[in-house]
């Protein structure tokens, strides 16, 4: 029933290479308050009726400048900052900036912090999948999913709140390990969502994965060849709905995720639809991880021993971890003052929507919608 | 049930499986929202809402010895403490505390930098007012917590 | 006074055909209350459907449990500005809601609720229905292009390619179900009351005629409806996450409430049409299994049953609510709606009005039913693409329309045929 | 960052950190307080001469009364702490880039000689210094030949003090042999470099935020303009000598009718 064929073909699409605006053509803002836009991102689109020419993605509307702030705070006080740029996976980017700075000084987190770590980094995994699923499947047209996915991420982030004390920007971990110990009742709360999840997770698929309108709606659109995936630097589980078998937490493993046996799952042919496989089957592999880590956590200190202020040697460390979105870089310039002399961040999101111009071309409008959502990108990592 | 794709597609077995879903969670015993005003939602005990100025409870004056650890502590340098020494019991005390709510993010570093924990982050989440100066917490607000504004008109 | 209304309770024909004007006018009357009464309900019933279905409450605040809020909106709409755009074409704009409102309103004229309770009885009935139906397109194309602004015109093209493309559909299914009228009596008819007395003579609803082929049309009918009608997974038009916000995005206020009523007004007509076709119009269910006359005097207390059934929800949910005093005025609103409820049920158990009351009470539930179905597929459904959405309309419901057609004639001919055949064989 | 273009920078590697701090205590607490930024710790205001030149490149906030002047008082009280405190045990030195040889960096240095200025590793990650001229050749010979296929980030790093102000970096990344290494070079303020993106699309919008966020122009960019920044900004915020509450005034008056904040 799905031919894996380039479904667009038929829309004998010949752009035209003289840029010449003639008749046919329409230049149509779509943004920046645009509702499945996922945030402030303006997107320019040339049509030639339905189809859509070429498009140009206008952003910076929610620059902040945290590169500029990372270079007048104390290692320390930058931690929270971090948290406000992938808003919806906060967690992630703080383990990021603190293996980094941990890097930079030489130290190693106690393993009792890594599992925690591990714990929480894979809770804010699904989390941000979960909110991904519900604004997708929206873009889309189907109400209810949204709903479902929000009532499960409430339970990770009770977790997060009776961890750390924040929901969202949790700040929940410290230069050198975790400063908050797990609360009695952490590893079965965490088994209680496992077990509370996986049949819901299955619900999700019953609603959308075998619906003849999402197939029809998903397969074959936005189509990413792999040799375009790694020329465009795209990470994350789009590159590998492309076939590119490729996770940071394999390849270079960091914290303890050597230790937990989980498989990196791929899609055949790019398109939108295996991106969607591929994060739901993503959610089910964090799962597992979640179960592993929280039933070998070790006992033992979860603070390394790091100077009460943080002076790192002169040098510079790139680090970087597997973020919800694809792969999350620091670039941190030390001087050898307790400020950082420069802190440079590789987001996913901003990296991945280069690749909106190739895959939209010669979709309909409609398309656009679902291949931004399908693309999972957050603006506040996109304009830092 | 193996019936191959086809049968499927003819029978709207799919569709119907989506409908199954949406159909079983309407009773309402599923839905989970809270009514706010009336239904208040569980904080926990380490949740980081407004700031509080402890005091010694039997001595009643505050426990802050003005050592500035958290107004350096603090990314958005919002806290401001001024404090004299006592001559008498060698001790400072202090004058004026001003914590800027309007631009605090709640990130717990001031209260992980004190000394004597007189500063800590409580529970309470309901902070809208309804001026930007009314955000600039004094010694007063900070210690007996702010009381509801009341809209008028 | 008296005996001209027992008069007229007794006569066998529609106010329309009788030709008393008098009744006919208080017929159009009812029928005009009784559809904004349901579209209001209608409104309540969407959100709060929608609402649990989506694990949430939906309107709680305005009223007991939201009941108010279709009137809160209404209210709203009426008192909200009404901008026209800026070099609109004035009078198309003005127009364009009263044209469309008043096809959807004229489609109720021929809806039979009753055996003897319908405006009137057109002998061309379904066909006057489709033909008033489609001028709804002529509305919509003209609030688009009157609107000055290309949104509303490419969602107002948008809309009207579907609907005249499931038109065709629709056409085809409705064809296959008046051709089973011709079955008993030889001749086929079109007029509403005609097809409904058909099924009552032949004793099954048309849904069962000629086991698969009865379903597949009224299939096709069912998906052409929505399309129709621009609902759930053909919701194309309005589609809010899309680059077009469909026809009526420039009006606003009592304007844009006329183009919500026609939606309403509509999806009741058409689906009025699916039930008078193949689910027995005003029949009780089951007219041939359970036939008999204690089956009948059980099924007439269905209605009085069905409105205590739902004073009982209303009374408990007033015991339910908190005891606070902000809650005291919902816990009376909502305890005098629900005996207000229980009364009317009561008045249902009367004898002479339990008669009278069967036919409208099964056709309006069929109709209900029909309703919840749109709800349930706005909840399920995600949205068809604008090309697949044609495709579905012109290479799936057309194809299997006009296959139902033709094997319903065959099927209807085949004792005919088989005389023919065997006579000429002998 | 390798130990020679760091001399020449503003710390004169003869003082070191290691001198106690305690004699040096006299050293005008004020001047160092009152430019130096707000949020320093107690080592910054006891500033020894090494730190103080480093102090002036930390940007002034100084309009920001409040926490100076909690500064002010830090440093107050701490200057009265008992005179005799325990040197402190001078600190261990921390790991230095060792210079890095294998068959990739002697075929390099084979074929680019002077090219390649320093190739050395850090903390166990990889890097060369290269010299402007020969890095385009550098990076699409990574490209083709020793098949880093992945260009992770282009960012870059601002030194005012040195006369080659700028530090760009190419990460890269190869999928084949799951290795990373950093490519570097230094160019003057207002120097062109030769744009990647023919190498790897990827460096379309990287280069494009370091022209935004920098002024280094890359010559044949399909269309460098700002990416963040609205068009008409003028000045390059993530410059050292760029303030951090500095807003382009006249941008924001003609755009958005207001008095900037600042």
């Amino acid at each position: 029933m799905t031919d894996t064929k380039d479904r667009t073909a038929y829309l004998d699409l010949d752009t035209k290479d003289e840029t010449f605006l003639d008749a046919t053509e329409l230049v149509i803002n779509m943004g920046p308050q645009h509702p499945s836009t996922h945030g402030v991102l303006r997107v320019i689109l040339k049509l030639d009726g339905e189809k859509v020419l070429g498009t140009e993605c206008v952003i910076g509307y929610l620059h902040r400048g945290v590169e500029k702030i990372g270079e007048n705070r104390t290692y320390a006080m930058f931690n929270p900052y971090v948290d406000r740029m992938d808003y919806v996976a906060s967690v992630s980017n703080g383990l990021g900036y603190c293996e980094t700075v941990e890097k930079l000084l030489n130290v190693e987190a106690p393993p009792r912090a890594q599992y925690l770590r591990v714990i929480l980094t894979e809770l804010c995994r699904i989390a941000s999948h979960q909110v991904w699923l519900g604004t997708h499947a929206l873009d889309i047209g189907a109400l209810t999913p949204l709903f479902y996915c929000f009532r499960d991420r409430e339970e990770i982030l009770k977790i997060f709140e009776k961890y750390c004390g924040a929901r969202l920007t949790t700040h929940a971990f410290r230069i050198g390990g975790c400063l908050y110990e797990a609360y009695d009742g952490f590893e079965q709360d965490c088994k209680k969502f496992c077990d509370f999840f996986l049949p819901k997770l299955d619900e999700y698929e019953e609603l959308l994965t075998t619906n003849r309108i999402w197939v029809e709606r998903t397969k074959g659109v936005g189509i990413l060849k792999p040799e375009d995936c790694i020329a465009l630097g795209v990470t994350g589980p789009v590159l590998r709905a492309s076939g590119v078998k490729w996770d940071l937490r394999k390849r270079q493993p960091y914290e303890s995720y050597k230790d937990f046996d989980f498989d990196v799952p791929t899609g055949q042919n790019g398109d939108t639809y295996d991106r969607y496989l591929v994060r739901i089957e993503e959610m089910r592999q964090a799962v597992r991880i979640i179960r592993q880590a929280s039933d070998r956590l070790p006992q033992g200190p979860i603070m390394a021993k790091v100077p009460k202020v943080i002076k790192p040697a002169v040098g510079e460390v790139y680090h970087s971890i597997e973020a919800p979105k694809g792969e999350l870089g620091y670039f941190i310039v030390s001087d050898g003052s307790t400020q950082p002399y420069r802190v440079r961040v590789r987001p996913p999101s901003f990296v991945n929507l280069q690749a909106l111009d190739k895959m939209v071309r010669g979709l309909l409008v409609a398309d656009v919608v679902a291949v931004i959502g399908t693309l999972d990108i957050v603006l506040g990592e996109v304009d830092r | 049930m193996s019936l191959t794709p086809l049968l499927r597609k003819i029978f709207l077995v799919d569709l119907i499986k989506g409908l199954k879903v949406t159909f079983h969670y309407q009773s309402p015993s599923e839905a989970i929202t809270e009514q706010y005003p009336l239904e208040r939602p569980i904080v926990y005990e380490r949740f980081r809402g407004q700031p509080r100025l402890n005091s010694n409870p039997d001595s009643g004056e505050s426990l802050c010895i003005v050592c500035n650890l958290c107004a350096l502590a603090c990314p958005e340098q919002l806290i401001v403490v001024k404090g004299e020494r006592n001559p008498a019991t060698k001790r400072k005390e202090v004058v004026s505390w001003t914590y800027d709510l309007s631009r605090c993010m709640f990130c717990g570093l001031c209260a992980e930098a004190c000394s004597t924990d007189a500063l800590e982050l409580t529970q309470d989440y309901e902070m809208a007012l309804y001026s930007r100066e009314g955000m600039i917490l004094d010694q007063a607000a900070l210690e007996c917590g702010q009381e509801p504004v009341r809209y008028a008109k | 006074m008296l005996e001209a209304i027992k008069g007229y309770l007794s006569t066998n024909t529609t106010p329309g055909e009788a030709g008393s004007m008098f009744w006919a006018t208080i017929y159009i009357l009812i029928i005009t209350i009784g559809i904004s009464l349901a579209v209001i309900c209608m409104n309540w019933l969407e959100r709060k459907i929608l609402a649990h279905m989506q694990i949430r409450l939906g309107p709680m605040r305005v009223g007991p449990h939201g009941l108010l809020q279709p009137f809160a909106d209404a209210l709203k709409l009426l008192i909200k500005e009404d901008i026209i755009p800026h070099d609109a074409d004035k009078l198309v704009f003005w127009s364009a809601p009263v044209v469309v409102t008043m096809t959807s309103f004229t489609t109720f004229l021929v809806v039979p609720f009753g055996r003897t309770h319908a405006v009137t009885d057109l002998n061309i009935g379904i066909l006057f229905m489709l033909g008033v139906s489609s001028l709804g397109v002529l509305g919509i194309i003209m609030a688009g292009w009157s609107s000055n602004s290309h949104y509303p015109l490419m969602g107002s093209l948008r809309s009207s390619a579907q609907m005249v493309s499931y038109e065709i559909a629709m056409g085809l299914a409705i064809v296959s179900a008046v051709l089973m009228t011709s079955l008993q009596t030889g001749t086929g008819t079109l007029s509403m009351i005609g097809i409904v007395d058909a099924q009552n003579a032949q004793q099954t609803w048309f849904i069962f005629k000629f086991f698969p082929l009865g379903l597949i049309a009224f299939g096709v009918f069912a998906i052409a409806m929505i399309a129709e009608t621009n609902r759930a997974p053909f919701d194309l038009p309005e589609a809010e996450s899309e680059l077009v916000a469909g026809f009526h995005t420039e009006y606003s206020g009592f304007r844009w409430s006329l183009f919500f009523l026609a939606e309403y007004a509509a999806m009741l007509a058409v689906s009025s049409i699916a039930v008078t076709l193949w689910l027995g119009g005003w029949m009780r269910p089951f007219p041939n299994w359970l036939s008999g006359s204690a089956w009948n005097l059980a099924f007439s207390f269905v209605p009085a049953l069905s409105l205590f059934v739902l004073a009982g929800m209303c009374l408990l949910g007033a015991l339910r609510m908190p005891r606070i005093p902000q809650m005291r005025i919902q816990t009376v609103g909502l305890a005098t709606f629900g005996s207000l409820l229980g009364f009317v049920g009561l008045v249902l158990l009367l004898p002479g009005v339990r008669e009278r009351i069967q036919d409208i009470f099964w056709f309006v539930a069929k109709v209900a039913f029909f309703m919840y179905l749109y709800i349930w597929y706005r909840g399920t459904f995600p949205r068809y693409r604008f090309d697949q959405l044609m495709k579905v309309g012109w290479k799936v419901l057309l194809p299997t329309g006009l296959g139902v057609l033709i094997a319903t004639a065959i099927w209807g001919l085949l004792p005919q045929l088989s005389t023919a055949i065997l006579g000429v064989s002998q | 960052m390798p130990e020679e273009t760091k001399g020449s920078n503003s710390v004169s590697p003869s003082a070191g950190g290691d001198t106690p701090p305690v004699e040096k205590a006299v050293v005008p607490a004020e001047a160092s307080a009152s430019q130096s930024s707000a949020p320093l710790t107690k080592a910054e205001t006891l500033a020894t001469p090494a730190e103080e030149a480093k102090t002036d490149r930390a940007p002034a906030t100084a309009e920001k009364p409040a926490p100076v002047a909690a500064a002010k008082a830090v440093a107050a009280k701490l200057g009265a702490p008992p005179a005799a405190k325990p040197s402190v045990p001078p600190k261990p030195e921390g790991p230095k880039p060792e210079p890095w040889e294998s068959e990739l960096v002697t075929r390099l240095r084979r074929q680019y000689g002077s090219g390649i200025k320093e190739a050395s590793t850090y903390l166990g990650q990889r890097y060369f210094v290269v010299d402007s001229s020969v890095l385009y050749e550098i990076l699409l010979r990574m490209r083709d030949d020793e098949l880093f296929d992945y260009c992770v980030d282009i960012t870059a790093v601002h030194y005012p003090k040195r006369d080659a102000q700028f530090d760009i970096v190419y990460v890269l990344y190869s999928f084949h042999n799951n290795e990373r290494i950093r490519v570097k070079t230094q160019i003057k303020d207002g120097e062109h470099l030769r744009t990647v993106v023919g190498i790897w699309e990827t460096a379309n919008w990287l280069e494009r935020e370091v022209y935004d966020m920098f002024g280094v122009t890359f010559d044949g960019h399909p269309d460098l303009k700002r990416i963040l920044l609205p068009d008409g900004w003028k000045g390059y915020p993530l410059r050292k000598d760029y303030p951090i509450l500095q807003q382009d005034k006249e941008w924001v008056q003609i755009n958005l009718g207001i008095e900037s904040g600042q």
